[in-house]
């Protein structure tokens, strides 16, 4: 069988960074080929390049058996190529379905006109397909990230492509969405579309994926079968070493301190009557499908969105947090779920980035700041993170999407707050990393730190959390200790829908 | 009722426009009438001045007064107001049209080529001289430039006009054009300034360059009156403008009482310089 | 790929036309637009309280009259500031627009219709060389249009000799705005025909905004720019057509203001961009781009003549009428920031 | 991984200051900057060639004098224009200090450096009044500052009873501006001091911006004001303080002014803030945020005074040099983006 697209002795440098060095890359119709490597490898840049978005330095491109020069989006879409962006790239001024349909909108009126019915008709059946329960009419701005990268993933599967670039679908939702994603690659595949699937999420290669490629520093290193290759192997490629496998016993935190006590906190259908108790030194897993409200709650304890009612005690002490920087100064930090819209002043540098919480402690004169010494302190994560960045004073924009989440949690370790919310905290990261920061969240609560983890990976929830509380729907619906928790329980409480009179 | 008569002017923030509200003040309480002064922001905003106008006649005066930025374009409001039986008195500058009773002006033009003659006599009728104007577009600005500029030509072959620039009136503005066309013509003997504010940038212009030219000014104010005192200004040109309010506001009343007026008040201007500044008659017609 | 999806499904999520119409009306939303009129309606009736001049059907229709101008010239910049622009230029693109009609009808002495094409024409010409400028040369528009203001109006006065260019040889010409098609029809309503042109030119923008491709585009751009590119749409090439038909609509307005005063006026024009930015963005309009709608536009253009008209009537002190707009321009936003809060 | 570093910890790995300073110095960052000049020079170059009495000691020193005022309000402007904000009431705000001075020394009769201080102080104060009405009450700064630029210059015009006020009775207020210190110094070069002070003030907002906790939130806020505020930072208060500092360093430009026209001329002003963001924007500073330099905001001043000086000296006709300066001010910007695009 001859493959839609191959690629050969691709490079891509950017200013400081070689980012593709002689890349090869092969996809046959009807295949889903993992695209594997570590946080910087290269992969969202081999398919950039594929989809027409950035220019090669040097190499080939062969789609459909004749070399070609892909020179824009466009011309990417004219030879069926579709693309699911790492980055979520939507307009949120405009609706879901305009969003999917923007550049190709029916029209009537002899063309004049748009025909908004043909597309949101066009937008329900794709949602439809997908099992998203969504009005096409929806504003984006109104959606959840979840709900966003389902709009992103409905736009790619509206193209009808021959080959179909999916980079990290599913970092921000959780298994029931992958699951109707999975089924509708199957469904793909076997129409002949060729697929290729960068994930971080090393279940779902088994799932999914036929062949596996790994990338390493923007080098090729191996393309394998998936059935005769074991996860082990494709990390030990990715990482160039052997991850050691470590099995963390879970502190008995029971008799710790309170530390943070919420009690009826309520805002609207989003937040119903919310209460738990977070203790020193214990990391508390909130679970729940997405929209669940977790991060509403997150939200709304950390002073970034007003609260109806509820009280919440920091300490013991009954605080009225009425803004995030209250919250910072109560020692609650928050690392939000979207790191390109409420982590990062991508424009700037990492070591603002990084310092940005703590910029007072940085401090000399009164007013001054102390550039040796923030820039040396952010040189320090980004060793001890392994953050790929040619220099702390690269700006964050031009960073990988999992080294950016590395500076994310960079700036929160760096503010050293006693209780801390870590929304999503590895959407986006490597398996290497995602073992580094499963560590190192490990040993802040050994130090004596309070964490809540809101991860939509049950896995992660599973491996992380000391305690499990579990929502649906804005409501608390149970709490789980680590020993009773298992994927089928939490699952059951996350779907315990409130009876309607 | 109250009579009540409103001046739609060219301007207000001016200390010319200032001095013929003050006028028109002072005539509306020999009178006892009420009179209201506006102008738009600047001599451009021809339709600004329009708006106005119809706000103006909304408010069913008793009479108008009206210093139209341009002459034809306000034509239909002046109809108007003639149908409502409103008499309108044009000041400063007319309208082409038989609507206003009367116009309190002065001539500008006439006024300018006087400010020629002082010059010419003042640099010996021979050399060259630079114009600093305020507007390229509006009357009182073309006025006073094609004044001053026609005077020189016809009168003295060897006076030349090397440079006329604009500053908008505004006195920063002005003593940087003034400063650029000194430092371009080094053998500048003079400058004239056609309203306060470019007169005063000249002023401030030749001051900081430590250049002596003979300046020569228009309308009054502090800062004129002060330099022609200490001689830095050889003299200026002032109208009448408390005269044009005052005259503007009384012709008003006469109007409306049905009485005969002449088809134009002249309100004169006069030459004035560190000899006469005093004279009571001069010092009447200049303000601060 | 095909879609394996029944009827019955896609009717699940997608409402038939009536429910759609009838769930609109009753929808806050419809609710919200009335209440955008709140300040301009609160102005007004501070005004009628306080002066018996200010109710007056002339006066009402000089305000109409006193709108015209701006209320086209704000509609020609709510495309560009959609799009996340902006356009200083629209103030001496008019005029310029206004001397070309002059050249065109006292100079070269064509017909009518030729004039008013001619400051079509040559609006769409400058709004396409700044969309030239800022889509191609990647110019900021804030600094390509206000090279353009520039040059325009250099130009409008080159080719005018600095001097007013008449329309007294071109008899029809002032009728363009000042004569009153409706109070032909109903002699009450001597609503001139500028008024009636600011209506159409609204009527046309909004609809072109709300269902035209270039709409859709104008929107999407201004909302996020590199998001529309990925997605395989000529950026550049629609932002100039934005710019061009931007320039088009200044045409337009240069046209009323040159049969308002029967002329052409060179040096008027600077300025006007800051009211016609102002009236779009106290309609709530952002200037960042991605929203917008023309009603609130033409809402804005009208809260600043009733503001200015009825500062007048009251005969308030010119300093004061200055000191006051800028109060009342800030306080009226507010409201408007405040109903939008309260949804 | 251990727990994260405390300062003093990370302190251990900083490279010695000398390695810093050279491998600043050799940067292609370095390099950029000075080309950054490139427009300037070419002007420069060209108006020398062009006219023998351009390049001269006294046309040089009326240059940077020329450019003293505009310059500071730009720079004035950059620290908003950074946070994402525009202040469309830099040049009223500065007339409105300037008379407030006026009434200090000249109406009240109060000490020179009591109205020194009062300048700064009423500026400070506008600017923190622009402040509250963008970041407490959310109010665009397009419209707070329209707002406010209307507002000041009613009161201006109200407070000195539409007259001027003149310094004739404080010997030493025109001096500020006036006198050359440098000159006292070195005879041979006469920089009036309203020069030293352009200079002294873009030092002071360069150090600011560039080193000091204000500078690095005035970025960051420009860049993404959400993650600002969910960092921890009182966002409105820094907003605030931002708006501060830019309306007191207008009231410097207001002394500046009065003691140059030895007058507080209360008309005057609108106008100058269109003139004061052109500068910022052509020295490279983004209107939507988050990036920029004093550096660029003075270099743009001086393109823009070198340009009327020019084409003054040169006699070019008035209404040439409106055109032409549209022209040249866009390819000005547009060779800087090439320069940029070329890195
Ligand atoms: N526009 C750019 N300018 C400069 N450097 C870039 C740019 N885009 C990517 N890079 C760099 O190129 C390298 C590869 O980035 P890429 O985004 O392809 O990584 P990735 O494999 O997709 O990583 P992740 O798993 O974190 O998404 C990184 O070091 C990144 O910093
Ligand atoms: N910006 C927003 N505007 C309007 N509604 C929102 C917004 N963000 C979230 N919501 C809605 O609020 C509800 C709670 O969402 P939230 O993001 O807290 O859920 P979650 O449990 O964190 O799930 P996930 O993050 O996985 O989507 C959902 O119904 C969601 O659609
Ligand atoms: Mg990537
Ligand atoms: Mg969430």
């Amino acid at each position: 069988m001859e493959p839609i697209v191959s690629i050969r002795h691709l490079s891509k440098a950017f200013a400081g960074v070689k980012a593709l060095d002689r890349v090869q890359f092969e996809l046959f119709p009807g295949e889903v080929h993992a695209l594997m490597g570590e946080n910087g490898a290269g992969k969202s840049t081999l398919m950039k390049v594929l989809a027409g978005i950035h220019a090669r330095d040097a190499g080939e491109i062969v789609v459909d058996g004749k070399p070609v020069d892909i020179t824009s989006p466009r011309a990417a879409q004219a030879l069926g190529i579709g693309i699911v962006h790492q980055e979520l790239n939507l307009m949120s001024h405009l609706s879901a379905a305009q969003n999917i349909f923007i550049g190709r909108e029916p029209r009537r009126g002899f063309g004049l006109l748009l025909d908004e019915e043909a597309l949101n008709a066009q937008a329900a059946k794709i949602f439809a397909r997908m099992n998203l329960a969504l009005d096409p009419r929806t504003l984006v701005s109104e959606l959840s990230v979840a709900k966003r990268q389902m709009v992103e993933i409905a736009k790619a599967l509206s193209f009808h492509s021959k080959v179909l670039i999916m980079d990290e679908p599913t970092a921000a939702l959780n298994n029931q969405e992958v699951a109707d994603l999975f089924r509708i690659i199957r469904q793909l595949k076997a129409e002949g579309v060729g697929i290729v699937y960068i994930s971080h999420k090393m279940d779902e290669l088994q799932q999914v994926a036929d062949r596996v490629t790994v990338l390493r520093d923007g080098q090729y290193i191996a393309t394998v079968p998936m059935a005769s290759t074991s996860l082990e192997a494709i990390i030990g490629m990715m990482v160039g070493r052997q991850l050691e496998q470590l099995h963390e016993e879970h502190p008995d935190t029971a008799g710790n301190e309170v530390v943070l006590e919420v009690r009826g906190l309520s805002r609207g259908s989003a937040i119903q009557d919310v209460s738990f108790v977070l203790r020193r030194g214990e990391i508390l897993g909130f679970a729940g499908l997405m929209g669940a409200g977790r991060t509403e709650v997150a939200r709304a304890v950390f002073g970034a969105d007003p609260i109806a009612a509820g009280e919440i005690r920091v300490h013991g002490q009954a605080v009225r947090i009425r803004s995030p920087e209250h919250a910072v100064a109560c020692g609650i930090g928050y690392l939000s779920e979207d790191r390109k819209l409420y982590g990062l002043a991508t424009a700037l540098d990492v070591a603002t980035n990084v310092a940005m919480p703590s910029m007072r402690s940085f401090l000399q004169l009164g007013l001054f700041l102390d550039a040796s010494r923030i820039r040396t302190t952010a040189e320090s994560y980004v060793r001890q993170l392994g953050i790929k960045t040619p220099s702390v004073e690269q700006q964050v924009q031009l960073l990988s999407g999992g080294n950016q989440q590395k500076i994310v949690i960079a700036k929160w370790l760096l503010r050293d707050c006693d209780i801390l919310f870590f929304d999503e905290p590895t959407r986006g990261i490597d398996v290497g990393a995602k073992a580094e920061i499963y560590r190192l969240l490990h040993a802040l609560a050994a130090h004596g730190k309070a964490i809540v983890v809101i991860s939509s990976e049950l896995p992660e929830i599973l491996r992380l959390a000391h305690r499990v509380v579990v929502m649906c729907e804005g409501r608390l619906t149970g709490e789980l200790a680590a020993r009773d928790a298992t994927q089928e329980e939490i699952m059951r409480l996350a779907t315990r829908r409130e009876e309607r009179v | 009722q109250e009579t009540y008569i409103p001046l739609v002017s060219k301007g207000f923030q001016h200390q010319f426009w200032q001095a013929v509200k003050s006028g028109a003040e002072q005539a509306a309480k020999d009178y006892k009438v009420k009179v209201t002064f506006e102008g738009p922001e600047t001599e451009a905003m021809v339709d600004k001045q329009i708006d106005m106008l119809s706000a103006a006649l909304a408010k069913h005066p008793t009479a108008l007064g009206f210093a139209a930025l341009d002459s034809k374009a306000a034509i239909p409001l002046l109809k108007k107001a003639q149908a409502a039986k409103v008499p309108v008195v044009a000041f400063d500058s007319g309208v082409d049209s038989d609507i206003p009773v009367t116009t309190a002006t002065t001539n500008n033009k006439a006024a300018a080529a006087l400010a020629a003659d002082k010059m010419a006599d003042l640099i010996g009728k021979n050399g060259e001289v630079a114009v600093v104007a305020h507007d390229q577009t509006s009357r009182t600005g073309v006025d006073r430039r094609d004044g001053f500029v026609d005077r020189m030509k016809a009168n003295y072959p060897n006076v030349k006009i090397v440079t006329v620039q604009y500053g908008g009136g505004d006195h920063l503005k002005s003593t940087e054009i003034t400063k650029s066309i000194l430092q371009a013509y080094p053998n500048l003997k003079g400058i004239f300034g056609t309203n306060e504010g470019s007169a005063i940038g000249v002023v401030n212009g030749v001051k900081e360059m430590k250049r002596k030219v003979v300046i020569v000014g228009y309308d009054s104010g502090k800062q004129q009156k002060d330099a022609i005192r200490d001689g830095l200004m050889a003299g200026a040109i002032t109208q009448n403008p408390v005269g044009i309010g005052y005259k503007t506001v009384e012709a008003a009343v006469k109007a409306i009482k049905g009485e005969q007026l002449p088809k134009v008040i002249d309100t004169g201007f006069y030459w004035y310089d560190k000899t006469n500044m005093n004279d009571p008659k001069i010092a009447a017609v200049l303000y601060d | 790929m095909t879609l394996p999806l029944t009827p019955t499904e896609a009717q699940a999520t997608a409402p038939g036309l009536p429910v759609l119409l009838k769930d609109r009306l009753f929808r806050p939303a419809t609710r919200q637009k009335l209440l955008a009129f709140a300040s301009l309606l609160v102005l007004m009736v501070f005004f009628s309280v306080a002066s018996g001049n200010f109710l007056q059907v002339d006066n009402l229709v000089s305000i109409l009259q006193a709108t015209a101008v701006n209320g086209v010239l704000a509609i020609a910049c709510t495309f560009v500031i959609i799009t996340g622009g902006i356009d200083l230029s629209v103030g001496t693109l008019m005029t310029f627009c206004a001397v070309m009609t002059g050249v065109c009808l006292t100079y070269l002495g064509l017909p009518l219709p030729v004039g008013v094409l001619a400051a079509i024409f040559f609006g769409c010409l400058s709004g396409f060389t700044s969309g030239v400028l800022v889509a191609k040369l990647k110019i900021p528009p804030f600094i390509a249009t206000l090279g353009m203001m520039l040059l325009l109006k250099g130009l409008a006065l080159v080719i005018s000799g600095t001097k007013p260019i008449y329309f007294n040889d071109t008899p029809g010409f002032s009728a363009i705005s000042q004569d009153s098609l409706i109070g032909q029809v109903l002699p009450s309503l001597p609503i001139p025909n500028a008024v009636l042109i600011l209506f159409l030119v609204a009527a046309a923008a909004g609809i072109v905004l709300k269902h035209s491709i270039l709409g859709r585009y104008a929107f999407a751009l201004g909302s996020n720019e590199e998001a529309v590119r990925l997605s395989g749409v000529n950026v550049d090439f629609w932002k100039i057509v934005v710019y061009t038909v931007s320039g088009g609509i200044c045409g337009i307005a240069g046209l009323l203001i040159a049969s308002r005063l029967n002329s052409a006026q060179p040096a008027l024009g600077q300025g006007y961009e800051l009211d016609a930015i102002a009236a779009v963005v106290i309609g709530g309009t952002s200037l960042s781009g991605g929203a917008g709608t023309i009603l609130g536009t033409i809402i804005g253009a009208f809260i600043m003549s009733v503001l200015a008209n009825g500062l007048r009537i009251l005969s308030v002190a010119q300093e004061w009428q200055t000191a006051l707009t800028g109060v009342i321009i800030i306080l009226a936003v507010y409201t408007d920031i405040l109903r939008r809060r309260s949804r």
